[in-house]
């Protein structure tokens, strides 16, 4: 059982991460690159590391990807200078 | 070189480069075995230091010099950050207009707050016994400290992170964990010695010795760090605009920051 | 003695970490000093360390000398070399720090703490990685030194070039210190440890049926591919001319004289503790692999480096054409080559920061770096043109430098073709430099003209001083003189040569060598022939310059380096691929 | 015997790696070439704890294990594990601060139109 929960979740970081590559959006790259996160916690808990897992669910689901969100916004805003509060 | 070329030369390298690390992975012990020397050894020395989390013994007890180096590269990027996300010579600031905002998202998110950094709080606190620690725990609190934004408003944020502050507390925990470092040097056993504290009560909160001292600065190191961190990069996508064409002077520039970093803005 | 050996990081760190909680009160001349302090503090730690290094000292961090052989804790190794480069690291951060005392740009509002305490970590990192003798500590630091040196390389936002130079080696060094990462992490598979010495030994171990298989030569591929990205060896090299022009000017001493370097320092220590067994890579493919590569490089960087008129592009070119001398040297593995690089590198350092310091003083006081904007225009700065043509003679090895003691001491050891590559290499670079001086300090020959599109300018680039210089302050002639003298001391002073033959060979991996470090016959004139060679190149550039001028030949070359991330990094993938291939016999003949 | 295929978390995380690596190179905007490096180093994770892993073993946590009752997995893959993870986010945060710089300085954010520094 624990196997197959193994196998399944290593192919969809396999899968995920290839879509974050593939996604050529920044802003939709977050997206995928936050659910990769999810993934890969999800990957590290069945491989007995809580640790690790919590962490990679904090830094690559949350962090990360709101750096990212941050900086498309950032880039975005570029050329209409003037933009609401949020 | 036009993307073709690079697409061929990457297409051929990267086909050698898997060759290699297939084969190499072919002679890999194969994946769940069981001869892990240094794992061993590493679980023999946590209980023997009563410490109920062997990863919070490894990260902050045996191998807690990597840990050293760890914290340091966080606190030089926040550093980096500072450095390159401040205000350049030719931007200035512009305040943000005040947003309305729906009421169950403010709802939502003034309830997720309180438990989230309290949870972030209980995650580094047990950092020694249970999954979790200074790292986790110190990133769900400063991040959930930013639910803020959602739920109120840049400003109500401002107010509760003063950044200068959260800078300094930043560093002061760094100092902390060296010198609880340098303590061993003092104490004539080695840098980052955890023989100096008794090692309590196996599976209570203070036990381990040195390793709630430890976590607990990198606990807050990081949540200090990223609370920094996620400040610097709010700043430039809400407040810092590009000068345009108006090339302020800099001491406007400078009375406008140092406006902002009085916090006496009455919103 | 050695429990001292982990205050070379826990100071510079503290020292960081204080100015940063002190930043927003803190004036700016105090926080200078008490960068400058720390810093020098630490170097005079390293030094005290390094007289105190035989035998070599060995700290367990954390106290956990290790029980029948075995320990959980991090090992920390205080021999000649690794103390040795920790103390250069230290005295040239502490050189930078003094050369930008008070007339670096202003610092960031409320942060004037924040430049010195960048350039503390910075030295921490680069302490730590030398002394670093467990794995994965090593990648730490790694990681630490590149992270620091990403925000000062790109400290001036609002230069353009600067943050793009910046973010290139950022994206391209992390990608090599991912690769290293994997290649710790396969090593720790097959062997279950992270020390080097216990993974080499361990190799070793596993391979009784002989020979390194697939699992060795990729993590060996894997880890030399993080170490030379670090030290820009050809095809690895694209981020260092981008980083290096750009980077301001105290932080180019650093990077140039001592972090690439570093990672030459790391190949060599990687190998001999973890590669070098019957169960690593033969000696006789990492010959080939180094040989080529290095050769490689030396060739790239000196033609190149020719080719520049971007003054700090042009040193940043020669530093990689050096960084290929290195690897040829500690590639042919002869305990004399060994001490000829220590040598070599210890007098590179100097020279060469005390040339990137003479090209600040021409930014800060003319407002450009570019040698045809510059024609004729320092002749005033008679100091500074001193120092540069002794600089660039250093750097061509004219006796009795270090620079040429050390190379002569090599060529012996390689012997033969490779000798003339050092020749040619260190004429090429000392020419092109001097040729510079030439030019922008005494306005020999025709005003040279531009001589195509597809190269970098110097010109119109902002002073790093708050306001163009008009007189040249006295520590920022002062660095660079010091800095030239202790390279001239390197090869003067009777004894030195032979006190670092003995700290390198006592580290080495083939036991006790006896081996005498002292100037020959032959290594003179070697020297002055390089030297001799690099005046002719001058002389020749500047009076027909069409005869050396950029022949459409060098164009290719000069395209690859296009300034594109995504180049680059195919560029890196190539390079892996190729380090595979030529360590690949002897895996197969195993 | 595992139903794991012994070699499949190692392919998986060479195969994260190259992928990485793919998007890093032909990739036409700084940001998602960040996010490509970050995909990169998750290889590394994956690496890491796969080579930590043993069959039937459970996290070396004794808060509510005995001691000695099970085997376990390998707690140092994890605690280095747990630092790259820091690592990482660090770097990409530096990393994005310099794409924004060169966001602002070049006006563009695809890697094709910055052409100041070459030859």
């Amino acid at each position: 059982m624990a196997d197959a929960v193994i196998v399944v979740s290593l192919l969809l970081v396999a899968v995920t991460a290839t879509a974050a590559v593939a996604n050529r959006d920044p802003a939709r790259q977050a997206l995928v690159l936050s659910v990769l996160g999810l993934v890969l916690a999800v990957l590290f808990t069945v491989l007995q590391a809580p640790d690790v897992g919590l962490s990679q669910l904090a830094v690559g689901s949350a962090l990360t990807p709101l750096l990212i969100m941050l900086s498309v916004r950032r880039v975005k805003r570029r050329g209409q200078p003037k933009d609401g509060g949020r | 070189m036009s993307r073709r070329t690079r697409l061929w030369l990457v297409a051929v390298s990267g086909t050698g480069l898997a060759a290699l690390l297939v084969a190499a992975c072919l002679e890999l012990p194969p994946f769940g075995g069981s001869s892990h020397p240094y794992g061993e050894r590493a679980v023999r020395a946590a209980l023997a230091r009563h410490t109920a989390n062997t990863i919070a013994s490894v990260n902050f007890d045996q191998r807690a010099y990597d840990t050293l180096g760890e914290m340091s590269i966080l606190f030089a990027a926040v550093l980096g950050c500072v450095v390159l996300l401040r205000q350049a010579r030719d931007e200035h600031r512009a305040r943000p207009e005040p947003a309305e905002v729906d009421l169950p998202v403010r709802r939502y998110a003034l309830i997720v707050l309180p438990v989230a950094v309290v949870g972030g709080l209980y995650v580094i606190a047990h950092g020694q016994l249970s999954p979790g620690g200074g790292f986790q725990g110190g990133v769900v609190a400063a991040t959930a400290l930013h639910l803020l934004y959602l739920g109120a408003d840049y400003r109500a944020l401002e107010r509760v992170r003063p950044v200068g502050l959260f800078e300094v507390a930043d560093s002061l925990a760094v100092s902390a964990y060296l010198v609880l470092g340098l303590a061993g040097v003092l104490a004539g056993t080695a840098f980052l010695a955890n023989t100096l504290l008794p090692y309590g009560t196996f599976n209570t909160l203070s036990s381990g010795g040195n390793v709630p001292l430890l976590n607990a600065a990198i606990g807050m190191e990081v949540a200090c760090a990223v609370v920094v961190l996620l400040a610097r990069f709010l700043d430039q996508a809400v407040e810092i605009e590009q000068g345009n064409g108006k090339d302020d002077k800099d001491d406007k520039d400078d009375k406008e920051s140092e406006k902002e970093n009085g916090k006496e803005n009455g919103a | 003695m050695h429990h001292l050996l982990p205050l070379l990081v826990a100071l510079p760190l503290l020292g960081a970490a204080l100015l940063v909680a002190g930043g927003r009160r803190l004036p700016r001349r105090a926080a200078e000093t008490i960068g400058c302090t720390v810093s020098g503090a630490t170097a005079a730690l390293a030094i005290t360390l390094l007289l105190n290094s035989s035998p070599p000292l060995v700290e367990w961090a954390g106290g956990w000398v290790p029980v029948n052989g075995e320990s959980v804790g991090i090992m920390l190794i205080g021999d000649g070399p690794a103390l040795g480069m920790a103390a250069l690291a230290s005295l040239l951060t502490s050189a930078a720090l003094a050369y930008s005392w008070r007339y670096f740009d202003e610092p960031p509002r409320r942060h004037a703490g924040s430049f010195p305490a960048l350039m503390l970590v910075f030295q921490a990192g680069m302490c730590g990685f030398a002394i670093a003798g467990d794995l994965f500590n090593a990648f730490v630091f790694f990681e630490l030194m590149s992270v620091v040196a990403y925000a000062l390389t790109g400290y001036r936002i609002d230069e353009a070039k600067a943050v793009q130079g910046a973010l290139t080696f950022a994206i391209v060094t992390s990608l090599g210190a991912y690769a290293l990462l994997m290649g710790i992490a396969l090593l720790y598979a097959r062997t279950g440890e992270l020390a080097m010495a216990q993974i080499g030994r361990g190799l070793d171990r596993t391979a009784v049926h002989g020979g390194p298989d697939a699992l060795v030569l990729a993590s060996f591929v894997l880890v030399l591919t993080g170490l030379l990205v670090k030290a820009a060896a050809v095809p690895f090299h694209f981020w260092l001319p981008d980083a290096h022009a750009v980077a301001p000017t105290p932080v180019c001493m650093v990077l140039s004289g001592v972090m690439v370097e570093l990672g030459t320092y790391g190949v060599w220590r990687v190998y001999g503790t973890v590669f070098a067994g019957p169960g690593g890579i033969p000696p006789a493919d990492l010959r080939r692999v180094l040989v080529v590569l290095g050769v490689l490089t030396a060739v790239v960087g000196a033609v190149m480096c020719w080719y520049q008129r971007h003054i700090k592009r042009l040193l940043a070119y020669s530093t990689v054409a050096h960084t290929g001398l290195f690897l040829i040297g500690i590639g042919v593995l002869t305990p004399e080559a060994d001490d000829g690089i220590a040598l070599y590198l210890i007098a590179h350092a100097g020279v060469k920061a005390a040339l990137f310091a003479c090209a600040g003083i021409l930014l800060d006081r003319y407002g450009s770096v570019d040698e045809l904007a510059l024609f004729g225009k320092a002749r005033q700065l008679r100091t500074v043109a001193a120092l540069w043509g002794v600089g660039a003679l250093g750097l061509a090895g004219l006796p009795p430098f270090g620079t040429a003691l050390g190379k002569a001491v090599t060529e012996e050891a390689v012997g033969g073709a490779l000798a003339l590559v050092y020749v040619a290499a260190s004429a090429v670079t000392g020419g092109a430099v001097l040729r510079v001086g030439a030019r922008v300090f005494l306005g020999l020959g025709p005003r040279p003209k531009s001589d195509g599109e597809y190269e970098t300018t110097g010109a119109g680039e902002r002073p790093e001083t708050r306001r163009r210089l008009s007189r040249v302050p006295d520590t920022m002639t002062a660095v660079p003189a010091l800095l030239l003298a202790g390279a001239l001391a390197v090869g003067t002073v009777p004894g030195f040569g032979g006190l670092v033959a003995d700290a390198v060979n006592e580290a080495g991996s083939g036991g006790v060598v006896v081996t005498s470090v002292h100037w020959t016959v032959p290594g003179v004139l070697l020297g002055l022939a390089s030297a001799l060679l690099a005046v002719g190149l001058t002389a020749v550039a500047v009076t027909r310059p069409a005869l050396l001028a950029a022949p459409d030949r060098a164009l290719p070359l000069r395209r690859l380096q296009s300034g594109h991330i995504g180049d680059y990094v195919a560029w890196l993938l190539v390079g892996t691929t190729l380090l595979g291939v030529l360590a690949l016999p002897g895996v197969l003949g195993a | 015997m595992t139903a794991v295929p012994h070699v499949l978390p190692y392919l998986v995380a060479v195969w994260v790696f190259l992928v990485g690596c793919y998007g890093l190179a032909t990739s036409r905007n700084l940001i998602h070439a960040v996010g490509c490096l970050a995909v990169c180093q998750s290889a590394t994770y994956v690496l890491l704890l796969a080579v930590g892993y043993r069959d039937g073993a459970t996290a070396p946590v004794f808060s509510d294990i005995e001691p000695g009752s099970r085997p376990l997995v390998d707690p140092v893959v994890q605690a280095l594990a747990l630092t790259d993870v820091v690592v990482g986010a660090t770097v990409t945060a530096l990393l994005l601060a310099l794409v924004l710089q060169v966001s602002k300085r070049h006006g563009t954010v695809d890697p094709d139109e910055l052409s100041e520094l070459r030859g």
